[in-house]
């Protein structure tokens, strides 16, 4: 049995559909031992720019690397937490305003080292992952996001 | 007789991208970070105001590093992921 | 118009299908100004028993007064934490393995107000709302549930 | 000519209710908490080794209450949602 873990793709084309958050839940209904998931969405915001509304993000990445710190985080987050299971996926391509961006899922046996798991994931991803979101703006300008 | 050159590719990302007008770069004797960013700087001068981190292979490096010839190297605006 | 809010129903007979999740989450697709949503999910585990492993969880509630708690728990958090929505709802009856319970999820313009608010609402939910649990083991007897 | 009598409904849930044998009860004549945990213990000794709370009208008690006329007292074993 292969028990090293290979970089799973994280990435998905436009937005993040409740319905594969659903199905992502449900596939988990066979999985008896876990007692707690915790989830983070993130939506894009109709923020007010300099002249306009954001009406979308257009997400671009470094993907060869991002999926690279992506596995490291992942490693790292499953050494610390008692983690059943961890899904993460994020946007690339336009994702208008009100849709789902970035899905992250983290399934443990108790509460706490899911919601604990996720909150650090969201964070990492964040922070680490070579990921850019162009916020398009009514008036046809754009305007790069930038984490703080 | 070719002689050896010490080429890299240089990978482009977000507002950088824009600045260069490109996405991708090869360049030939650049043998460290700190002549990347001063190549940069002169041919785009632009960029100088602009902050980017410089990842060599895939690996963010920090201060002044030397490149390895055949390197991919990628200039990388601040995150906005998520 | 009415600013005061009246206490809201969480119960749900039975497990809480994805489906409803997802169409929970789709719902908020019109709020432009979220940024962040954050969910937890309590799932029913087939912990093992003395005599058995547990098929199911069958609900009850003191239903009057767990509406009026949640209410209260309600208000202190939006008063807390800077949310645009909060949802929670709760099973009554038989939730077999594997099954969803709990469905807490909390909104708001930042990741950190939704996490945070979710995380505490979970723990208010679990120590103060009048709820039981008892687990059916498979080989007929039945185990009340103690949350700790 | 009808006496006025201190009558309270109890409500019972969870394993308590199952050691009752009902789900709710109509008492007279029990003032206080004390009072009736006093009286249930003589009635159902196995509740003295389980641990429950009390709501008057909805809201848990702890100590020594009165329990005023026409109330709706529960007991509450610990709480196992979510």
């Amino acid at each position: 049995m292969e028990k090293h873990r290979k970089p799973k793709n994280i990435f998905v084309e436009g937005p993040i559909s409740p319905e594969k958050i659903a199905k992502s839940i449900a596939n988990h209904s066979s999985k008896t031992d876990i007692g707690g998931h915790s989830i983070f969405l993130g939506q894009v915001r109709a923020d007010e720019k300099e002249g306009g509304t954001v009406q979308a993000i257009v997400y671009t990445a470094y993907e060869d690397m991002a999926l690279e710190k992506a596995f490291e985080i992942r490693e790292a987050i499953f050494e610390k937490y008692p983690l059943t299971c961890m899904h993460i996926y994020h946007s690339l391509g336009e994702v208008k305003t009100g849709e789902i961006c970035l899905f992250v899922f983290t399934s443990s046996k108790h509460r706490k080292a899911a919601i604990d798991a996720c909150e650090e994931l969201v964070e990492r991803i964040k922070k680490e992952l070579p990921i850019w979101g162009k916020e398009l703006v009514d008036n046809e300008k754009e305007v790069w996001k930038e984490n703080t | 007789m070719e002689m050896v050159t010490h080429r890299i590719k240089i990978r482009a990302f977000g507002m950088i991208a824009e600045k260069l007008g490109a996405d991708c770069l090869d360049l030939d004797s650049i043998p460290t970070t700190e002549v990347l960013r001063g190549y940069l700087y002169q041919q785009f001068p632009e960029l100088e105001k602009m902050k980017f981190g410089i990842a060599i292979n895939k690996k963010l490096v920090s201060g002044n590093q030397p490149i390895p010839n055949e390197a991919e190297v990628a200039l990388l605006p601040p995150f906005s992921g998520g």
